[in-house]
């Protein structure tokens, strides 16, 4: 019942995913980060089958760290998300395979910002905003609404907290906080997380 | 005719050696169109789980070769403001992945002052809105004075109930305007039925909860709030593959209803990138 | 004394010396020669091609450049056979990365990896070392245009200009002398230079075109553009050598006339 | 919802005088939410052949990757451009590898031979069962419709530009008749010296 | 019908073994398309019945003449089709009787909803399209889902090539698509709608293996009805 919210601008791609940690009724906790830095200008951000999103994050963030050790260069991220997209295709066929939906997004001088989305199946594309969970079902509604191709970081925060207003009063599940983090030419940051008290005040449709 | 001796069949009525009397063809009519007299009555099917049959029916439709797929409607919505009730409808109606087709009316006029959107099964619909109108024409002549949409609703939501479980599939707004001002009920073929200020109705409904949401406010403006009913349904009309066609927005007011426009949706479409990009 | 240690690939010579390598390295420089030139806009690889015998089905394009992806070319020095074997495993190689990363291969990725495999051979499995040195040109777009040369050994090195093969010292002293001065040269000049190296490390003094093979790697409208000059194309580049030749000789022919008088 | 159905979209490919014609809808969604609008399920493999795949869309790109890898060493090797009658070949024996545990995807190889410039259809089924028929190929998950507009539009020897309004017409209103493709439309006309790509102007439902 | 199986009797479970149930329908092919114009309506229907792969008859039709304003056009399940049908001449006939006059295609189309929702729980395996003159004397045609969901439309493909035979329409008739240049779709004429409904039954012909032999075209005006035949191939 977790939700991974994406949006790329020109030259950021900015993630957002709820914290909340939880085995069948029970809340175990409330500040799981589920973006991961894979790299100083790659972010994977997963959602799934617990077990399988730690053990497949960690392989993919592994791989394109050795990488990075053996050549002196990072991988571009578009070729870390076909690297990723291709593991998880290769593990579907096999014995164990890997139920995740992910993101990868990352920043190149080269190829600019890249956000791809891939699922369970290993189905991939390069998409300017998107969601994975119940929860993005409602939001990409209001992508269609407020996204335009030179988007700014702050326009873009403000669409996810658009997104989770939405979420917190439709969703059945209460997912009370998001964490959300950038990457852009300098690096990965990690923003404000946006979480019910901080929307109290907030009026989704001005 | 030994064989039927043995069989002891010989004096069963289909046996009957004169031909067919007009008091049995009658028989049959009645029989085979019950509903026409009644329309409560519906034929009793052979088995007593009519819904698990048809969807096994249905699944092994590859099987087979017997494709029975039903018309589905699939995006509905309606809120109250302070101008009234807006209801706002998409237009498609598919079978499985088919596109049955894209004009069809999912706001079935029930009188001047009661409409009934439609989503889910689009023959139960229309069906018991049929049937739903008769009821209320009836309570005008009984009662000198138009049904409520609460009474309206209840007797929905009590032939709902009466066949729950047999595999009616609707899930139906109830808009109106009655002495208690603006009214709007949902009511769906589980036999659940609620009053509310705002619904959405259908797989497109999450698609159009997104805008109607960040769009919504009490104190908006007619043309405000038919533009936001319109934008809704168009925002599912692009993400969900079983909505589409026309945009019907319809405004209920304490005059009756209007319907303010029948707008394709690709029009819409084209229309509001360009806006976009002339940002 | 030294023969005891040759039967093994895999063993050190008491002076630290692996001879089945000394031995390959040895065997390639009988092959046909082949140069290699990094010009800042393009690369170049010219090769001596031996095997000019008229009955030659003219079908193989040519015996010893080879092309290996979309952005690398390499030519090869040694024994020819094993040289198929090397180039195969480079197109694989190459194939691989790509359908794993979905972009093409780094340069130095595609040779440091084939240098592993060559290394092996010096260190287990008893199987003789190929007997093939190659170079490699080929652009990225981390590094642009670069020059690798690889031995039997397994070692590999970034050059802006080398030679393997036949008579490669005289040819490698030729291009440093040439090149010292310039930081960097055009791909024309590049031409020039290699028919003169070529001409001078060739047994035969007659240079002709079928002797010859040049290849050019070039970075156009974010397209690599990887072409083999043809047989006109490489006579009046030898014509033009002739030429040019002709005249340094007058010209010196001409000094040594004035000299002896005063 | 067969597996075939699950991302839907839809390619055809049409026979002309002297070229060839391959399309393509843009959908790329999960079931009944459509993610994006601008997934082409048509390849550029070689300067006078596309390969269209539909079905399953994780499978499309992992057969795209692997028919250019198989694709690259050939022309490497060969030192020449891949033509579309070796290639189906090879797609054929590659998905009849997975037999009992196959792609689920339905290829339309579409080009012109390069040395005989002699246009070529042909679609296989997800075993990779070639045909080669000469006027037109439909696949995905509006294949009924697309059969039905073909039939009726589609004549012999038709020049390029006619050739561009009868797949153009057929795709569009086959789509718009199928609930799982649609949402932009991209026609490629292969001719012997150049390929025009256009994208259609379509219902965006 | 699961009930009444062989699931009743556990120890009779033989593992493995695929129990086919009775199923109550049977597919008996065959295509329908009708086309209205402004004072006309062209209603075509196939005439080859099949089971499987057998063909029962070529020369069947599946036009059903209700009155000389209104024609049924019925494919599916051909005993479904063939009760549903009698009931509805059964029905029109009281009417008459009571009534002392035909009943107009609307009150028809409307009654055919009804009676097909009788049998919600149980539905008529049957693809019907039904096309008349209205009251206002145009050309009118219904589609139908198997419970009866009906809704008007000026031209209409059902059965079992009906999915290759809609987006035809769409594109020759509805001129879907097409780039009008601003002005509306022109008017169909009568010799165009069965030039049409001609063409796309070829097609249908080629394609899907139940429809063929040949062609029943009913063409409807105020004055009644006039029919045509088209061979189709027999394969």
């Amino acid at each position: 019942m977790e939700t991974l919210l994406g949006i790329k601008g020109p030259d950021f791609v900015m993630l957002a995913a709820d914290t909340t940690h939880a085995r069948s009724i029970i809340v175990m906790k409330e500040d799981q980060n589920k973006i991961h830095k894979a790299s100083d200008n790659l972010l994977i951000s997963t959602t799934g089958e617990s077990g399988d999103t730690e053990q497949f994050t960690e392989f993919i963030s592994k791989n394109i760290a050795l990488y990075k050790m053996r050549n002196g260069y990072d991988l571009s991220p578009r070729a870390a998300a076909h690297f990723t997209r291709k593991n998880l295709a290769d593990y579907l066929r096999s014995r164990t395979p890997y139920q995740v939906f992910m993101f990868v997004a990352g920043y190149d001088e080269t190829d600019g910002a890249e956000l791809a989305f891939i699922d369970y199946l290993a189905n991939a594309k390069s998409l300017n905003h998107a969601g994975h969970g119940y929860g993005a079902m409602f939001c990409s509604s209001i992508y269609d609404r407020y996204w335009h191709p030179n988007i700014t970081q702050d326009e873009a925060y403000d669409i996810f907290k658009k997104c989770i207003v939405e979420i917190q009063k439709r969703l059945v599940v209460n997912l009370k906080n998001f964490n959300v983090s950038v990457v852009d030419k300098n690096g990965v940051r990690n923003l404000e997380p946006i979480s019910a008290q901080s929307l109290t005040d907030y009026n989704a449709s001005s | 005719m030994a064989l039927a001796e043995i069989c002891k069949i010989s004096n069963a009525s289909y046996m009957k050696p004169t031909a067919w009397t007009s008091a049995d063809a009658n028989e049959d009519l009645k029989t085979f169109s019950c509903n026409l007299a009644n329309p409560y009555t519906l034929a009793a099917p052979p088995f007593e789980n009519p819904m698990l049959n048809l969807n096994q029916i249905q699944a092994n439709s590859g099987k087979t070769g017997i494709k029975i797929d039903f018309d589905h409607g699939t995006t509905t919505l309606g809120f109250k403001y302070q101008g009234g009730v807006i209801l706002a409808v998409d237009s498609r109606a598919t079978g499985g992945q088919y596109i049955g087709s894209q004009t069809m009316k999912k706001i079935v006029e029930i009188n001047d002052f009661l409409l009934g959107t439609l989503a889910g099964g689009a023959a139960d619909c229309v069906y018991w809105d049929r049937v739903l109108s008769k009821e209320c024409r009836l309570h005008e002549l009984r009662n000198k004075e138009r049904i409520s949409v609460a009474a309206a609703s209840k007797i929905m939501a009590n032939i709902a109930h009466e066949y729950k479980g047999m595999g009616l599939s609707m899930g139906m707004m109830l808009a109106g305007y009655d002495k208690r001002g603006p009214g709007l009920y949902y009511v769906d073929s589980e036999g659940s039925r609620t009053p509310g200020n705002l619904f959405s109705v259908g797989s497109g409904s999450l698609f159009a909860y997104g805008v109607l949401d960040s769009g919504y406010r009490w104190d908006l403006q007619d043309k405000e709030a038919q533009d936001l009913g319109q934008r809704a349904i168009y925002h599912a009309t692009f993400r969900d593959a079983y909505s589409g066609g026309i945009i019907r927005v319809y405004h209920m007011t304490p005059t009756g209803w209007i319907n303010v426009s029948n707008t394709d949706c690709m029009e819409l479409h084209y229309k509001f990138k360009s806006e976009k990009e002339a940002q | 004394m030294a023969r005891r240690y040759d039967s093994r690939t895999t063993i050190f010579s008491p002076e630290g010396r692996l001879y089945q390598v000394e031995y390959a390295m040895e065997a390639i420089s009988h092959a046909g020669t082949c140069l290699g030139i990094l010009a800042e806009d393009g690369i170049l690889l010219a090769a001596e091609c031996r095997s000019t015998n008229k009955l030659l089905d003219s079908a193989i394009p040519s015996e010893k450049i080879y092309r290996l992806n979309e952005n690398m070319v390499c030519s090869v020095a040694g024994i020819t056979s094993d040289a198929n074997v090397l180039t195969a495993e480079l197109r694989l190689i190459a194939q691989r990365y790509q359908f794993s990363y979905g972009e093409v291969i780094p340069c130095e990725q595609l040779v440091s990896h084939l240098c592993d495999i060559k290394q092996a051979y010096t260190q287990y499995g008893g199987k003789r070392p190929f007997g093939v040195s190659l170079l490699y040109m080929g652009w990225d777009n981390k590094y642009g245009y670069q020059l690798y040369q690889s031995d039997p050994s397994g070692n590999y090195g970034g050059w802006k200009a080398t030679c393997i093969g036949n008579n490669f010292g005289a040819a490698i002293s030729m291009l440093k002398q040439e090149l010292a001065d310039k930081p960097s040269i055009k791909l024309e000049e590049a031409k020039d230079l290699a028919v003169k190296v070529l001409s001078m490390t060739l047994d035969t003094t007659k240079l002709t075109p079928e002797k010859v093979e040049m290849a050019t790697l070039q970075r156009v409208k974010n397209t690599t553009v990887y072409s083999v000059l043809d047989k006109p194309d490489v006579e009046k580049l030898i014509e033009k050598y002739n030429k040019l030749q002709a005249e340094t000789e007058a010209a010196k022919k001409e000094k040594q006339a004035k000299q002896p008088k005063s | 919802m067969s597996i075939l159905a699950y991302n839907g979209g839809c390619v055809v490919a049409m026979r002309g005088k002297d070229c060839v014609a391959i399309a393509t809808d843009h959908r790329f969604g999960v079931q009944a939410q459509t993610i994006s609008t601008d997934f082409k399920k048509v390849f550029h493999i070689a300067p006078r052949m596309f390969l269209g795949l539909t079905g399953l869309q994780t499978d499309i790109l992992t057969v795209r990757d692997r028919l250019m890898f198989r694709k690259n060493l050939y022309e490497t090797r060969e030192n020449r451009e891949m033509a579309p009658k070796p290639f189906s070949a090879m797609l054929s024996s590659f998905l009849y590898e997975h037999r009992f545990g196959p792609y689920f995807i339905e290829p339309v190889v579409a080009g012109l031979d390069p040395k005989t410039l002699k246009p070529f259809v042909c679609n296989m089924d997800l075993i990779g069962c070639p045909n080669e028929p000469d006027d037109f190929v439909v696949a995905g998950t509006c294949a009924e419709q697309l059969y039905g507009m073909c039939e009726t539009l589609w004549k012999p020897d038709l020049q390029p530009d006619q050739l561009f309004e009868v797949i153009a017409q057929s795709m569009m209103n086959a789509f718009d008749r199928d609930a799982m493709s649609g949402w932009g439309a991209t026609v490629y006309i292969i001719e012997k010296d150049k390929i025009t790509e256009r994208s259609l102007k379509t219902r965006m439902d | 019908m699961s009930n009444l199986g062989i699931e009743q009797f556990p120890d009779y479970q033989v593992p493995g073994v695929s129990h086919a149930d009775f199923s109550p329908y049977e597919s008996n092919g065959g295509s329908i398309v009708a086309i209205a114009g402004e004072d006309f309506v062209v209603i075509a229907a196939d005439t080859r019945l099949s089971s499987g792969y057998n063909i029962h008859t070529r020369k069947q039709s599946k036009l059903f003449p209700l009155s000389n304003q209104t024609v049924l056009a019925s494919t599916g399940c051909w005993c479904d089709t063939l009760s549903l049908t009698g009931l509805m001449k059964l029905r029109m006939q009281n009417y008459e009787h009571t009534h002392l006059k035909t009943m107009t295609t609307d009150a028809v189309a409307q009654m055919l909803s009804i009676i097909m929702y009788n049998r919600r729980f149980f539905p008529y395996y049957v693809s019907n399209i039904l096309a008349g003159i209205d009251k206002d004397g145009k050309g009118v045609v219904f589609s139908y889902d198997p419970i009866g969901h009906c809704e008007r439309a000026t031209y209409r493909a059902g059965g079992t090539a009906g999915a290759l035979l809609q987006p035809v329409l769409d594109n020759q008739i509805g001129y879907k698509n097409m780039n009008l240049h601003g002005e509306d779709a022109p008017e169909v004429t009568k010799e165009r709608a069965v030039a049409v409904a001609s063409d796309t039954f070829i097609s249908a012909a080629e394609r899907d293996i139940y429809t063929g032999d040949s062609v029943l075209i009913n063409i409807i005006t105020k004055d009644g009805i006039e029919t045509q035949e088209l061979q189709l191939r027999q394969d």
